[in-house]
């Protein structure tokens, strides 16, 4: 008891800030894809050829568009991009509602911030996940076992896994679907009492992401289930699925979009000086 | 002619003349009604009609002698009582043997059967009535022979022989014991220990009980319901009536051996029935622990004589009064309902049941409630017998004397234990058999059972319902006649204690009618306000598939069965069930086979009678060792026995 | 006769002419004499189409030697099965039949392994015919492929009385996405990417694999000083995080709730700290042939280093205080024990094998990258049991730190920047690579056709080795152990599955 | 007015107990250095699922919808014989103790009976675990009870709970002590708490309670969920009951005391929940079996220096 105890005290209060403070990203970190297509070259592709995942899509108008929903964020185009067309922000906050939403042509922050008023009305204060493996290489449940650890503590934002699929009001879906977990993410989704909801966590079950075009797997979940939320991201940074789940409650209200970026550096630069290093990336 | 003899005569005048139609073989093979699943012959016919007219005119007698308002005749009102099960019982296992006695039974095969049933139905009513020692114990052996006779019916299986067998030696040992008691009334101890093991051989008790699972399992489900739930009962009708009445100076001593031997005797019931597959065998350890049970009431309440509590005592009597009744009727039930199973599936063992709900809706529905009932939960006819128990165990262990407060803090722990293991058997049994999915192919036959089984089933929970609700006024009843009975043990005036315990047990069990009707009408406010007033449950709710974590091809052997629902039980109760288990376990990478099988042989087979045989046999090799044959061998064993016979006689 | 191997150092690679093609009875005598006199392991065995016909490839790995040894054979649609004699090549063979209809005959466990055609023929996944427990009692408990809590989908069947579990068979392939198929005709932009989803808590241990494998194929592709510590800085805190968060598992598996709150957080750290490095947190985009996508520059060795102390120190303490609690104790002590002698037949690997007394690890025996150098002694347990497991986690999360820190301080400088060349790797050639991934033995085999293209690409996870071994830990357990069983393996399902 | 109080008392616990649950979760995540859920997040759960729909699997029958109601009605029906706030329950007769634990009893067979009926291997496990367990601490429960009513010679819940005064604290405080001990091992059992179950596994192969319930959605796992709660309040309200002498208070301050000692017991079980590592599921009947040795002991205690 008294080790526990002092334990305890070494280890510390060690719970994030998320989401009363927004949080701060790795340096390195490949958030928001921004995309300036009026510095776009008419007759270059280099971001074309070296995309992994094919999300890049060179537009009639010339410019390009850069699917959230394929992207993997590795940022092999931004790099290969000569004149600056793309570019990753640290931001993490990536879901949309729709699909069509994920589709990024400029640097704007265009995404739909309130959920169905059912979602909001039913889960905004008790949301329980049952969360699906389908296929994928594990890195998406990792990151969503993550939030069950005290940095972010879902528990304490009213977000619980649960055990069974009778239990859950949202099925959280991780991976491109392979073929063999067809059936077994059928009869998830129908052993849910309604109103039952979908998440697609990762770029996997959005559209297959890098397995898209295998044999084995259906690019994507979208046509056995309609996703109620999409979350891009390989795999997505917790943060991005803490953010990505209270907006789905309709409890994370977004600051309005033209300040978002510069606000969230200045944050940065005003938590540095105060925080140490792990606090800082913890959160 | 009383209306008793009367009964009785007419029973055997059926009985007599069913046999007799039946070897001729025109009004044999006569056909009086035809039902979808068999024919009801004259003979049989007969048989019947004897079998419950005769019941039938008891029934006024009875009912004046239970609801007469007088003291006197309470040796009446204790006969009514044991003659209550009886009646009801053979009116219903009678009905039922029409059904049972399908066409696959040749019409002599029938007549012998009503025969032997009329018989024994006879003999039983002879027993309760009997009140000279010859008839009673021609009535007694009777009784035996004629049940022996109904155990052995189906006799072509070797099983049912051997239990048969049994059952024979367990009787004539019983009855051979009787007969010394009423020939050897000057030894009283002797008196006794022959009537307690006489009768006790009867009732169940602890490793006399030996004959007991083996015969009911053999005999055919009507019979086995007229065994466990009439005849048994008389082993405790005859201590009543001819061990204590005569002699009330035994009273503490029978208080304290009806105790000693019934809690064992109720704990290793339950025990033992923990792990029976054979639905059959797991009610014959049922009956052996609520013998015990109404063993303990019955000793409880002797004791308390002996410590002059004569409320604590009352309401050991009362109890053990209802649990009689309550035990006969639903394990009467119990056996009916287990045979609609059997009629359905062709099948007996739990392990391989499963599902039967969906096939027998009303089968399922009676079972679960009399099973929950017989294990003794609110509202169950045991529950009303068993909280009187608690309430005088209780009082018991709130008194100053430590002599009071061991048997009755004893008595509680075991009622306590009894109650709770007893709910996992039969919340086992009810499981396995109804719910979840059919574990075989059998459990899957879906075979017609005849109405007539079911509409059996059915009065047994009317009659069941009726006495639910009658047992606030027949617990002050079963006071009176035992303070009518044995009047002469009690040394104080009686009657104030008597109003103030009768006056206890009404409000106690009608309090808890109260309750239990409270908690009905909660459900059906809670039920109501589920239905109407949340958003999402007025719609019918889809029918899906049990959660089995999204697997391509869930079967039926992904359930627990019912040896695995009670495995962590009998493991840790190993040491006293001693289960057999023959386990093939697979070995090496890639294994070819393995097996598991379980079996719990009867603890008193295992601990006393073969031990016991072994040693008789033995002794018996050796004896016969003497008996060489030569003459030389005998002269010499001639001349030691002088020679020791001289050595004592100087020694004296 | 003379033995007939190709001989490699891990990792190597050697043209494809000097690999012997032998008669299959020659393969086989020779194949089982050096894993009984050489006390060789079996590390791949696969089969793979050339030209029109069908050759086998077996790669034993000699631990005492350091020495990897390469053999084929051709046959015709079927061959003997390795498995009766020794139960290492079980799993493989499996997958052989599987993937190519090769029948082994006499295998004793012919089941699908992943539900991919050809040589499985049932119409759902994870339906196959299941080990039966006879009796009327026995049931089954199949869990599976949707678990209860946030982990990868496979099917789990159990042969139970009650509590106790008479056998366990383990049934996969839910995540299988064609991994390999994928990979041939590569390396192309999504070669890199696939290594690295391989399996995704092991990427940097895949993407270094595959970054040696290439190098091995491509003289020119070669990795600085500089590099080689930075690969083992990303491999060292893969380590760290994955066996932090197992030790913070085993934890919640016996509900000692402070060191399971503890060790998940403190394995976010480390991840934390690969994302300083390379802005992911599971090392994606970190190692790349040839070199690494990210520099470690001086900032952030300065910011890793104290987090790294002060990490460091809050996990000896929770798993102190893990240890020192009988409680948890007695749930590991003789849980889910692997004999020495089953551990052996199975040919287990990594960590699991290390706590069943099997003194094997690729940095001891056959060092590679920055390990040629530095030599690493492996830690090893005798019991077996879900304590073995947990100790080896505990020793080898010492060593990392201590590994970690002087890496740290002193790095190499920063060469020239010189760009890595265009990959062109070398035509029909052969190259074994193999890394020790967090759990264990990683091997990759690539074969390259006349263009420098994968003709054939192999991957062998370590979980391949050893699902068959958590099976075997399960036999005669109580079932409600099994979590905590199967946590102290933590195998991988999508690397088994790819 | 002793009435009203009593009538208080029972009205906050029908609306605290999901708080007594939420408050220990909350604790146990403060334990390990987290905010944890939040106090009232059984409430939140609870509204939720009895405003969502529910899925049946067809294999069950009647016993599946009907027992969450049935549990939940025997449980309501069980706590009107409790003394809340030390005030005799105004429905006490001798024997309600036997009715309050055998409509439980009835409760959690039914469950039993319902879990079963999915056909589901889970549930199948946590009944036979639940019957299993339960058999144990039923006999350690009724041992406890046989203490009480020797200390106050009373046979009723009220009597026997407000009976167990000053007097014994006095005379065989030991004995008393022993016995609390042993009825906090029974509250945490019947509850499926660490040690014996671990209320926030989500691991199929090792649950209790979870298991058996897994197969309910909707608004029969909310009242499920307000029931378990609701028997959780039962007994840590047994437990304080047993603990505080009852003449000290009464009126108000009673009611504030009592309320008060339930959630002083939420934190003891919370703290038990975070240092202690669960039992290996076959030691968990000799802990159980701890409860009617502790009991005895304290018995032959009592009958020396009665």
């Amino acid at each position: 008891m008294l080790e526990i105890l002092k334990s305890r005290l070494l280890q510390g209060y060690r719970a994030g800030k998320f989401p009363r403070r927004a949080p701060v990203m790795p340096e390195r970190f490949l958030g928001l894809p921004l995309i300036d297509n009026s510095l776009c070259q008419k007759d270059c592709s280099a971001c074309l050829q070296t995309c992994p995942a094919g999300a890049i899509q060179k537009e009639s108008d010339g410019g390009i568009t850069l699917d959230c929903g394929k992207c993997i964020f590795c940022g092999k185009c931004a790099r290969a991009c000569k004149s600056g067309v793309i570019k990753f922000s640290r931001q993490h906050d990536l879901a949309a509602f729709e699909r069509k939403q994920l589709l990024r042509r400029d640097a704007s922050y265009s995404y739909e911030l309130q959920p169905k008023p059912i979602i909001r009305q039913l889960c905004g204060r008790s949301l329980k996940i049952r969360q699906v493996s389908a296929g994928g290489c594990g890195a998406c449940e990792l990151d969503f076992n993550v939030l069950n650890t005290l940095a972010w503590d879902m528990a304490r934002l009213h977000i619980q896994v649960v055990a069974s699929p009778r239990h859950a009001d949202c099925l959280l879906v991780t991976g491109p679907l392979s073929k063999n977990m067809l059936l077994a993410l059928k009869k998830t989704y129908l052993s849910m009492p309604e109103p039952a909801f979908v998440i697609a966590c990762g770029t996997c079950p959005i559209s297959g992401g890098i397995f898209a075009g295998s044999e084995a797997v259906c690019d994507g979940i979208e046509e056995v289930l309609k996703p109620d939320l999409y979350l891009p991201g390989c795999p997505p940074h917790p943060a991005s699925i803490m953010e990505a789940l209270l907006r789905f409650m309709g409890r994370q209200m977004r600051p309005m979009e033209g300040d978002r970026e510069n606000k969230a550096q200045k944050e940065d630069k005003a938590q540095e000086g105060d925080k140490k290093p792990e606090d800082s990336l913890k959160a | 002619m009383s209306p008793l003899i009367f009964a009785i005569l007419l029973i055997i005048f059926a009985a007599l003349l069913c046999l007799l139609l039946s070897f001729n073989e025109r009004s044999a093979g006569l056909v009086v009604a035809d039902f979808s699943s068999g024919q009801l012959h004259l003979p049989a016919l007969i048989a019947l009609a004897g079998t419950i007219l005769g019941l039938l005119a008891i029934v006024p007698s009875c009912a004046i002698a239970l609801f007469r308002d007088t003291l006197p005749g309470c040796g009446e009102f204790m006969r009514a009582w044991f003659l209550l099960p009886i009646i009801c019982v053979g009116i219903l296992s009678a009905l039922h043997s029409i059904a049972y006695l399908d066409k696959s039974f040749s019409p002599l095969r029938r007549g012998v059967y009503w025969f032997f049933f009329n018989m024994t139905v006879a003999m039983m009513l002879l027993v309760t009535q009997a009140e000279h020692p010859v008839i009673f114990l021609l009535a007694w052996e009777g009784m035996g022979l004629f049940s022996f006779a109904l155990i052995m019916f189906d006799y072509k299986q070797k099983e049912n022989m051997h239990a048969a067998w049994i059952y024979f030696l367990a009787c004539q040992a019983g009855g051979a014991l009787l007969m010394l008691m009423f020939f050897a009334g000057a030894f009283p101890l002797f008196v006794f220990i022959c009537g307690m093991l006489g009768f006790g051989l009867k009732a169940g008790a602890p490793i006399l009980h030996i004959w007991l699972p083996g015969s009911y399992q053999a005999a055919p489900a009507p019979a086995s319901v007229l065994l466990s739930a009439g005849m048994i009962n008389l082993g405790f009708l005859g201590i009543l009536r001819w061990l204590v009445l005569p002699d009330p100076a035994l009273a503490p001593l029978l208080g304290y051996s009806l105790l000693i031997c019934g809690m064992p005797g109720a704990l290793l019931g339950i025990f033992f029935a923990m792990p029976q597959k054979n639905l059959k065998r797991l009610l014959a350890y049922s009956s052996v622990e609520n013998m015990g049970l109404i063993a303990c009431g019955l000793g409880f309440g002797f004791l308390s004589i002996h410590w002059q509590r004569a409320d604590i005592a009352l309401l050991s009597f009362a109890a053990a009064g209802l649990h009689l009744l309550g035990h006969s009727l639903l394990k009467g039930n119990l056996f009916l309902l287990t045979d609609h199973v059997y009629r359905a599936s062709g099948e007996l063992n739990l392990d391989k049941l499963g599902g039967m709900q969906k096939i027998l809706p009303g089968t399922g529905y009676a079972y679960t409630l009399s099973a929950m009932a017989i294990s003794g939960l609110p509202p169950g006819n045991i529950f009303m017998a068993e909280i009187l128990l608690y309430v005088a165990a209780a009082r018991g262990i709130a008194s100053d004397k430590l002599s009071v407060v061991a048997p009755s803090l004893a008595l509680f722990l075991t009622l306590a234990f009894c109650g709770v293991l007893a709910m996992t058997v039969f919340s086992k049994a009810s499981a396995a058999i109804f719910l979840g999915e059919p574990r075989s192919k059998a459990a899957r036959r879906n075979l017609a059972v005849p109405p007539l089984m079911k509409r059996c089933g059915i009065a047994f929970m009317v009659l069941l319902l009726i006495f639910l609700c009658g047992s606030p006024f027949l617990a002050p009843r079963l006071m009176h006649a035992f303070v009518g009975q044995y009047e002469s043990l009690y040394s104080a005036d009686l009657g104030a204690e008597l109003y103030a315990s009768a006056l206890d047990a009404r409000r106690l069990l009608g309090l808890v009618l109260s309750c239990v009707l409270l908690v009905g009408m909660l459900f059906i406010l809670l039920w109501r306000v589920r239905r109407k007033y949340l958003p999402y449950s007025t719609a019918v709710p889809p029918r899906r598939f049990t959660w089995d974590c999204g697997f391509a091809q869930p079967t039926a052997r992904m359930q627990y069965t019912g040896t695995a629902f009670v495995q962590p039980l009998v493991e840790l109760f190993a040491p006293l069930l001693r289960p057999v288990k023959k386990i093939l376990l697979p070995r090496g990478l890639f294994p070819k086979k393995a097996s598991y099988e379980l079996s719990c042989h009867d603890g008193s087979e295992q601990i006393f009678w073969r031990p016991l045989v072994n040693f008789t046999v033995r002794l018996a090799i050796f004896s016969h060792r003497l008996q060489s044959g030569h003459l030389h061998l005998y002269v010499l064993m001639l001349i030691s026995a002088l020679l020791a016979l001289f050595i004592w006689g100087f020694a004296m | 006769m003379a033995e007939q191997f190709l001989i490699l150092r891990n990792p190597g690679a050697a043209p494809l002419s000097e690999l012997p093609i032998l008669p299959f009875d020659e393969f086989r005598s020779q194949a089982l004499a050096a894993i009984i006199g050489r006390k060789a392991r079996v590390v791949a065995f696969f089969a793979y189409a050339h030209g029109a016909a069908q050759r086998l490839l077996l790669i034993l790995a000699s631990d005492q030697e350091g020495k990897l040894l390469l053999s084929s054979s051709e046959i015709e649609g079927a061959f003997e099965s390795f498995t009766p004699s020794s139960a290492q090549f079980h799993w493989f063979e499996r997958e052989i039949y599987e993937q190519h209809g090769i029948m082994p005959k006499g295998h004793p466990w012919l089941k699908p392994i992943r539900f991919d055609s050809p040589g499985s023929n049932a119409d759902e996944p994870g339906v196959c015919e299941y080990f039966r427990l006879a009796g009327e009692a026995a049931h089954e408990v199949a869990v599976g492929p949707v678990h209860a809590g946030v982990i990868e989908p496979g099917h789990f069947r159990f042969q139970c009385v009650g509590e106790q579990v008479y056998f366990l068979e383990i049934s996969l392939g839910y995540q299988h996405r064609g991994i390999e198929k994928m990979l041939r005709q590569g390396p192309d932009k999504k070669s890199l990417h696939l290594m690295e989803t391989c399996c995704g808590d092991s990427s940097c241990a895949y993407s270094g694999a595959y970054a040696h494998l290439l190098e091995s194929l491509q003289e020119d592709l070669c990795p600085t000083e500089r590099t080689q510590v930075m690969r083992m800085i990303a491999w060292e805190l893969e380590r760290l995080a994955n066996h932090t968060g197992d030790m913070g598992a085993l934890a919640n598996d016996v509900a000692f709730r402070p060191t399971m709150a503890y060790c998940g957080r403190i394995r976010g750290e480390f991840l934390n700290m690969t994302a300083e490095l390379c802005g992911n947190r599971f090392g994606r985009g970190l190692i790349r042939p040839g070199g690494m996508g990210y520099d470690i520059n001086d900032a952030i060795v300065a910011k890793l280093l104290p987090w790294l102390q002060a990490s460091g120190k809050e996990l000896r303490n929770a798993l102190e205080l893990l240890f020192s609690r009988a409680g948890v104790l007695d749930r590991f002590e003789n849980t889910g024990t692997v004999d020495s002698k089953t551990a052996a037949n199975i040919g287990m690997v990594g960590i699991a094998a290390r706590a069943s007394a099997q003194k094997q690890d690729l940095r001891s025996y056959h060092p590679y990258g920055w390990y040629r150098e530095n030599p690493y002694e492996a830690a090893w347990a005798e019991s077996g049991d879900v304590y073995a497991r947990a100790l080896i986690r505990y020793e080898e999360i010492k060593k990392s730190l201590a590994m970690l820190e002087p890496a740290l301080k002193k790095l190499p400088p920063a060469e020239k920047n010189a760009a890595t060349p265009p990959l062109s790797l070398q035509p029909k050639h052969i190259a074994v690579s193999m890394t020790e991934a967090w759990r264990g033995e990683l091997c990759l085999c690539a074969i390259t056709d006349e263009q420098g293209r994968f003709e054939q690409f192999k991957i062998v996870d370590p979980s391949f080795h050893n699902w068959y071994a958590l099976a075997m830990a399960l036999r005669g357990e109580q079932i409600s152990n099994f979590p905590l069983c199967n946590k102290s393996f933590n195998l991988s399902y999508c690397g088994h599955d790819l | 007015m002793s009435m009203f109080v009593w009538f208080c008392g029972l009205l906050l616990s029908l609306l605290l107990c999901p708080l007594l649950s939420g408050l220990i979760c909350k604790l146990k995540g403060i334990f390990v250095g987290c905010p944890g859920p939040s106090v009232w997040q059984p409430y939140y759960d609870i509204i939720k699922l009895l405003r969502k729909g529910s899925v049946y699997s067809q294999t069950t029958t009647w016993v599946l919808p009907l027992a969450p109601l049935i549990s939940l009605a025997a449980m309501l029906c069980a706590m009107l014989f409790l003394p809340f706030a030390f005030v005799d329950s105004p429905l006490a007769f001798e024997g309600d103790v036997i009715v309050f634990f055998y409509f439980l009893a009835g409760a959690r067979v039914i469950s039993v009976l319902a879990a079963m009926d999915t056909g589901s291997s889970f549930a199948g496990m946590g009944a036979s675990r639940e019957m299993q367990f339960s058999s144990l601490a039923e006999l350690g429960m009724f041992c406890i009870l046989a203490f009480l009513v020797m200390t106050t010679g009373n046979f009723s819940m009220s009597g026997l709970l407000n009976g167990a005064g000053i007097l014994i604290w006095s005379y065989s405080g030991t004995a008393l002590l022993l016995v609390i001990i042993a009825f906090f091992i029974l509250l945490l059992s019947e509850n499926c708490r660490v040690p014996i179950d671990d209320p926030d596994t989500h691991l199929e192969l090792t649950m209790i309670h979870e298991a058996m319930v897994l197969d309910y959605g909707g608004p029969d796992l909310g009242i499920i969920h307000y029931t378990a709660a609701l028997k959780l309040w039962l007994f840590t309200s047994i437990c304080s009951l047993i603990i505080v002498p009852a003449g000290l208070f009464s009126g108000f301050s009673g009611l504030l005391l009592f309320i008060l000692a339930q959630f002083l017991l939420g934190v003891l079980v919370a703290i038990v929940e975070g240092t202690a590592a669960r039992f290996r599921f076959l030691k968990v009947p000799q802990f159980l079996l701890a409860v009617p040795g502790l009991t005895i002991i304290a018995i032959i205690m009592l009958l020396l220096f009665k």
